[in-house]
């Protein structure tokens, strides 16, 4: 029953004591400079790798078997805490199995700025993610609910939005609307791409109106917040969810947390910008850990559904 | 003089030389009035020139000049009456934002914009044109009456962005701009939006989602400050000059890109340098401005805006 | 022992002396069983008058009781599926209200209630079931939500009443309780409200714009607290009872008054004394009224909902 | 113009010098009961009557001759202060000379719940004030401009809201969408009335669903708060104005100052639930002072008028 899952407290590792673990005190790294704008935090450290099959936990250190934190879901098995996940593991924990097909394979970034290294950034960011761009779109069912689903990648440029982001993410919106499905959106992102300057801000309007019609049309949005959902995005189609779900601890915010010091001088307050933060403040609807998400979207699509009939237990 | 700009040098050493010349004619009587006249004209022409062909770093400079007229000014100057309304019916009335109706040869408009202090006092009071959320619910607000009661929106812009505080992220500012951004785009009544300084990223868009956009001739709009690009670049804030020139962020760099519509031509020297003339001209636009748009049913006036911003962005 | 009401007390006595009875029985094989079983008759009948001619006072403090059912306790029983939605996308998440997605029979509908807490930390939580402006905005969003979805909306209506601070007027308690007001009147959605303990005047009115709007048998509803009405009418908070049996609050009232259209019986001795069967006669309430509901088109339930509201009140 | 009237900081005394000023040291009454629930705070103290000519300023406490407050539109020329105003003289001083137009002069309150001594309040609230009741309704024209207006009285039961004063103003705002005219309402209340019990409460959803009809017929609500207004006024009409203007210093709140101050157990700050807090705190459009409400209303009216079409200067 859906609501279990709404009371379990903790998520429990799926593979308990199928790995080795060892706490090691790890070295803080040196800060390092961000891709986009308005990210200029880093708060969960990329995982460190430790060997060709061993890395350890941002959160808790502990030295966890990379295939054991695959298995589960990308989640610490120890401290629970969610790493990043790359837009295509997103896509097969979420879609039902062979369900998803993909748009816009063919839409291509063009540095209309001639920005100095634009390009090669590009390269390097395609090489890094293995995607083309910082958004996956495409239809798939999730628990059997056929929806439109857009999922960002933040090892794409920190997940920044440029042109084509924006671009594919408005043509899958007006695809939905079409066809009469819901939109499910996973973000992350440090923001605007500053390399596209102002092509690259107009991005938040164009998704933000393609979402309008969206919501004229009377069809569902749910927009999913993981870790870190930062600047232009967060200021337009994340925060626009009909329903909004967070992944746990997940940083949240307009601006990022060293612009925020950097402004008010001081230290932020713990948790301040975390999911649970949000909740609070009243910002996000509920949050969901990632081994129950495919479950409570299904969920909420099928409440949503035409209908809107569910079978009852 | 805080008017001064180093970009006038040249122009001012020639009139500092004409000022020399005349001083002498009135103490000798020696007739110089060619060698004067000759050199006026060379003077006008070439800050002519050099306004003509500003760098992107001597705009970002007009654009936050501290004599640069702001929204109020604007207002008062546009309008025969305008009556201020205040705050967002949720939390608090943002001075950063000032928002009320206006009467334009005889045309009822809502006008809002972002206000950027006079002084240090007054700085302070309208948080130097940075709004929190409360000052973008309050212009939703409004724009959202100017809907019901058909009336068009004139919306101003000039601010350095959306304030970055404790106090604007507890309170959604990210939330509050997107929401701003999708109820723009839908509303069924003219929206005519008009950069009049510093466009600044995010909280600027929040105010700019208009059927026709324009901007002064000296106004910058950037997707993050100069300053904040060379930090990001070079780990330096002090080379924004450089950045400015990477980053196509003045309105005849942003016209080329398909980003705004229109430019509003400004007197030699920037806005401040006769802010009747530049005001005339702004309200010029917007009454030309209206008299199309009040053809359009407000159906018609949404679908248009949508398309407009639907359109925006380069890819292959 | 908390559940025990004084208005008990005669039916306790019975009670107990039943109890004495059986004890003796087991110690001496005496044969009571018919003394018992008059007796037990009699407790059992007893009770029943009590309940069924309970006085203001008593159903106030039936309504109050510290195991009274809240809002959670029925959501849980009623639905079988049930999503919490948190916050008012402005503010904060006011906990003094909960609301959601439910499935009842099979049925999406949106269920939004005010939440007394357990225990005293749970309480302070809740604010004593005692909302701030951001949890009438938080309603009213899931509200518009609903409606947007074309779900059914139920509210669960149980506070001493919206909560008087400083943070609540800074925030707007008014213009929140309002707003509510004039949105819930015109929603395009079915609306069922019910009063599941105390509805405490415009607190409780501000989730009670409803298309039906029932009352568990022993709760009340009132424009003041018996206690401020006692205040104002004697300068003494403690005559409350006496105020209560002036105030015409009670469900047997108050449908006689037209304010509210059905009574949802409750188990003999309140709805505490079998949450469950309470929590089915609420369920069956509501699926009643969705069928019939369900058939008419969002204009024609808006349009019910206002005439329903417009008819209230009495002159000359 | 009308720039010039709101740029203007104080009210100028219409009759400078024109009467006797005496500073007097008043002796702050006890604090006297209410009429009505939610109303316990009577910061303002009612104009102290010197003689039959005289009176002192409840704010400065200036003996001021009542010709020329009455003059002055009841503002005290000495300070500024703004007294209360009765419903009759408030419709004298907006409406144009001979336009206004009453509605439902023939309604009449009944105790419908038999409250003890309701009867004999009504008796002494109709002799105090002159009034049926605490609202009186009609149509007039301010500047030139037809609406429908509708009055509050403080001295009828503190302005509290009954059956009638919820069926007056429910009939006047349907009487202006028959005609598609705006509606002003004066409020002044010290919130429901008890001895109507929850037919006064249902007066609250009554009055907001008849202004959500206005709303939806695209018609101009002006509310203008006076002081005091607090209860269930302010949880109701008075809050739902398209533009809600306030007279300086009205007290504007949903419980009264005493009931917060027993719940908190700590005296308010300074200017709390003033007119010029609730402009700060987002919730008044704007503050305008009696002796320009007319022009101001007139204008509003004007700038909504069909076609919006307003003389330029
Ligand atoms: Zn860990
Ligand atoms: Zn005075």
């Amino acid at each position: 029953m859906l609501k279990d899952l709404f009371t379990k407290k903790s998520q429990k590792s799926h593979h308990e004591k199928g790995y080795a673990v060892i706490n090691v005190q790890k070295e803080k790294p040196a800060d390092e400079p961000q891709e986009a704008p308005k990210a200029q935090a880093e708060p969960q450290k990329p995982q460190v790798q430790l060997d060709e099959n061993h890395m350890s936990c941002p959160s808790c250190s502990a030295v966890i078997e990379k295939q054991a934190l695959s298995d589960n879901l990308g989640v610490c098995p120890e401290c629970s805490h969610h790493t990043r996940l790359g837009a295509r593991r997103r896509i097969q924990i979420t879609a039902d199995a062979g369900s998803f097909r993909e748009y816009d394979t063919i839409i291509r970034t063009v540095n209309a700025l001639e920005f100095a290294s634009y390009d090669d950034k590009l390269r390097d960011a395609a090489e890094k993610s293995g995607l083309d761009e910082a958004v996956v779109t495409g239809e798939c069912k999730v628990s059997g609910q056929s929806c439109v689903i857009c999922v960002m990648d933040s090892l794409f440029m920190m997940g920044s939005m440029g042109s084509v982001v924006g671009e594919k993410i408005s043509r899958a919106v007006e695809k939905a609307i079409e066809k009469r499905l819901p939109v499910v959106i996973f973000s992350t992102s440090g923001g605007a791409r500053m390399q596209e300057g102002m092509l690259s801000l107009m991005q938040m309007a164009k998704t933000s109106a393609a979402l309008g019609k969206l919501d004229d049309a009377g069809l569902l949005y749910i927009s999913v917040l993981t870790d870190p959902t930062t600047g232009g995005v967060t200021a337009s189609f994340a925060m626009l969810g009909d329903i909004i779900v967070a992944e746990p601890k997940a940083l949240i915010g307009f601006a990022g947390p060293r612009v925020i010091e950097q402004t008010i001088r001081q230290k932020l307050p713990e948790g301040f910008q975390r999911a649970e933060f949000l909740q609070d403040k009243g910002f996000v609807d509920t949050i969901v850990e990632r081994g129950d998400m495919k479950d409570f979207i299904g969920k909420l699509l099928a409440i949503h559904s035409t209908g809107g009939e569910l079978d009852d237990k | 003089m805080t008017s001064r700009n180093e970009f006038d040098g040249p122009v001012l050493q020639l009139e500092e030389k004409i000022k020399e010349l005349k001083t002498l004619v009135e103490e000798t009587g020696v007739d110089l009035s060619g060698e004067i006249e000759m050199l006026s004209k060379k003077a006008a022409s070439m800050k002519d020139d050099i306004y003509k062909h500003l760098q992107p770093s001597q705009k970002l400079k007009l654009a936050r000049h501290p004599e640069r007229p702001t929204t109020l000014d604007y207002i008062e100057r546009i309008t025969s009456e305008f009556i201020e309304l205040h705050g967002d019916k949720l939390y608090a009335d943002d001075r950063a934002i000032v928002g009320g109706l206006g009467i334009i040869d005889g045309t009822p408009v809502t006008i809002i914009g972002h206000q950027k202090g006079k002084d240090t006092k007054d700085n302070i009071m309208r948080n130097f044109g940075m709004p929190h959320p409360e000052g973008y619910r309050k212009a939703l607000r409004l724009m959202k009456q100017a809907e019901k009661f058909k009336r068009p929106i004139v919306t101003l812009i000039n601010t350095p962005g959306a304030f970055c505080g404790l106090g604007a992220e507890e309170r959604g500012q990210g939330e509050a701009i997107a929401r701003n951004l999708l109820e723009m785009s839908r509303l069924r009544t003219p929206v005519i939006a008009i950069v009049i300084g510093e466009g600044g990223s995010g909280g600027a868009l929040a105010l700019g989602v208009g059927n026709r956009i324009a901007m002064l001739e000296h106004s910058v709009y950037s997707v993050i400050s100069p300053e904040g690009l060379s930090s990001i670049l070079w780990k330096d804030a002090s080379k924004a000059s450089e950045a400015a020139s990477m980053m196509k962020l003045t309105a005849q760099d942003l016209i080329g890109l398909g980003i705004i519509d229109d430019i509003i031509e400004e007197p030699l020297g920037g806005a401040h340098k006769d802010v009747d003339l530049t005001a005339s001209r702004i309200k010029a636009y917007i009454t030309g401005c209206l008299e199309k748009l009040s053809a359009m049913r407000g159906e018609e006036l949404a679908e248009e805006r949508y398309e407009k911003i639907r359109k925006m962005g380069k890819w292959m």
